[in-house]
């Protein structure tokens, strides 16, 4: 956390891209400052991180990811349940730090078979298992 | 569509209908046709869902005629969207969802709704209810939009002139339709001067950009 | 609307708008404007519904164009009876649902899917699926639809000449659609000539009976 | 039950009309025969009972009615569930008998509460209780 007279806390947000994807960062880790009234997403995208996202209202889930250290908040996400913080889960679109924190992208895929194993949307609206 | 057709690029046999060059061609230029099919479910979705939302939204900008009026056209443009786009889906060999509430749940916006709870009486409680909440919900709709169909456009644009024109001509619409709301919203709740630009549509719905067959006034 | 409006027939004093003379001319005459306005939501809760699955029910009648075109007519015409009768729901004091899985979820008449199951790649298993299928499901949406307006004929005709009006509208072309669909099923799967006896519509969705408002296209 | 060589069973239905309903034959009693392969709605307004209905595929629910005595069995209902029946309502557009069968007429508003108790539509769509 860097020390700030005026306005919000600003916090250290690490941001593991997976291996996997199909994206030149691949793999890479970056370390960006991210004040507490500010996205995830917002910031990462103004520090040239081009993360995914899509509706930006914490709804669609495209930005899924991971918090594996720290604690973030979602104030304005439209459909962010208990368990998907339980499980890890963070909607960077909206989410916003409140500490140091280190989250892993690109888990959209995984977000979505955890909320139709938990019969929420829009995961049980994607898969035909009915 | 038979289980056993592979996905891997390339070469359609002579009569083959199980492969479409339609989609090799995206497939060959690094787009997953597939995955950019169910994005589009997800877009029209959304545009679907709107277009009823809407329908409640304008309907209580109560004796609003020109916020209504505006109302009036994003929602039939955006249901202009919602039938360019179904046979796209359909040519990327895909389907609406058989349920309509599937369709509504993985729509890529938030749902729309009347910002007040409904009463006992089969109406909204509309006692507390501003004009401006109900433009604030029609301004943060059209955002979503905004974003959806740019993400359209940046999947599309090196790979799928196709999809590509769709999304860039209802992406026009969307942000005549921010536009729109950043103007009345920010007159109405602020008392401030913040110009769409636009002149006014022809007609209610006339989606200038996106409408479907000009020869069928129903699209 | 306050909570103390009472529902009893009768005066409604000069300037008060929290009764509707439009109303008590109803209630006046032995009908429940809410009781029928809840129904009236009901009924083009399904008219919404069908206009969503006839889109992909009309898909699915693949080879067969004169088929796709007549669910669409029937489709867009579906459509047009939403949007007539919108207005009077909300002149009875009543509004769409705030969630549109709850509009679905009280249509008068059944989800009209597409009846073959969904397959693992985001569209439906058509192996089995025959052309007689899907006509059986548009022909069953449109009696169904026939039965609730011929209800609503009934509840109004004697006391709501303006719902009764749109009521009977809408019913004269649903009652096209099930001879459509009659004719068309009966030559399909039992070989029998069963004529419908209409001419064609001119433009798709044309709703000669129901369409509001001729100045907008749209509707 | 009336003998028959050929067709269907024919069972003997005796109607209910609630005393409180808005209509000439409120708290009448009526004794109709319906045959096995035809619905109950069907007979009695063939036999001129007026019961109230609409779609006629046992989905909306306007013409839920409860059973009293017998048996009903309901195999093109689009909508009917185990809780329904053991709650002895039977859906009277779609309800075909299988004894002689009591039935009492006008139950709508009780299965829409009912299935809202229950979380079902249409009584959950229509009741603002959210």
């Amino acid at each position: 956390m860097m020390a700030t007279d005026d306005g919000p806390d600003i916090w250290t947000v690490t941001i593991t891209i997976p291996k996997d994807v199909d994206r030149d960062d691949a793999g890479r880790t970056f370390e960006i400052e991210v004040s507490a009234d500010e996205t995830i997403l917002a910031a990462a995208r103004r520090e040239g991180v081009w993360l995914p996202a899509d509706c930006q209202q914490g709804w669609c889930t495209t930005c899924a990811g991971r918090v594996v250290d720290g604690e973030v908040t979602h104030p304005h996400a439209r459909r962010y349940h208990d368990e998907d913080r339980e499980a890890g889960f963070a909607l960077l679109c909206t989410a916003r730090p409140r500490s140091d924190v280190t989250v892993v992208t690109d888990q959209y895929d995984e977000l979505l078979a955890f909320r139709a194993k938990h019969d929420r949307p829009p995961g049980n609206a994607k898969f035909n298992d009915d | 569509m038979s289980d056993d057709k592979t996905h891997a690029a390339g070469g359609v046999e002579p009569g083959d209908t199980s492969k479409r060059v339609g989609m090799e061609v995206i497939r060959e230029r690094g787009v997953d046709p597939e995955e950019l099919r169910e994005k589009l479910i997800d877009a029209i979705g959304a545009e679907f869902t709107t277009y009823y939302y809407y329908t409640n939204l304008r309907m209580h900008l109560a004796g609003e005629e020109d916020y209504k009026e505006i109302t009036e056209d994003a929602r039939l443009e955006d249901r202009a969207h919602f039938e360019l786009v179904v046979p796209r889906v359909y040519e990327l060999e895909g389907s609406l969802p058989n349920d309509i509430r599937d369709f509504a749940d993985r729509a890529s916006c938030p749902d729309a709704e009347v910002p007040t709870p409904m009463d006992d009486e089969g109406g909204f409680d509309t006692s507390e209810l501003e004009v401006e909440d109900i433009l604030e919900v029609l301004l943060e709709a059209e955002r979503c939009a905004i974003r959806t169909w740019s993400e359209i456009c940046d999947m599309t644009r090196e790979a799928d002139p196709r999809t590509y024109d769709m999304a860039q001509r209802i992406l026009n619409e969307e942000i005549d339709h921010e536009a729109w709301f950043i103007e009345l919203l920010s007159k109405e709740r602020d008392d401030e001067i913040n110009p769409a630009g636009h002149f006014a549509r022809g007609e209610p719905g006339d989606a200038p950009y996106s409408t479907n067959n000009r020869f069928n006034d129903s699209a």
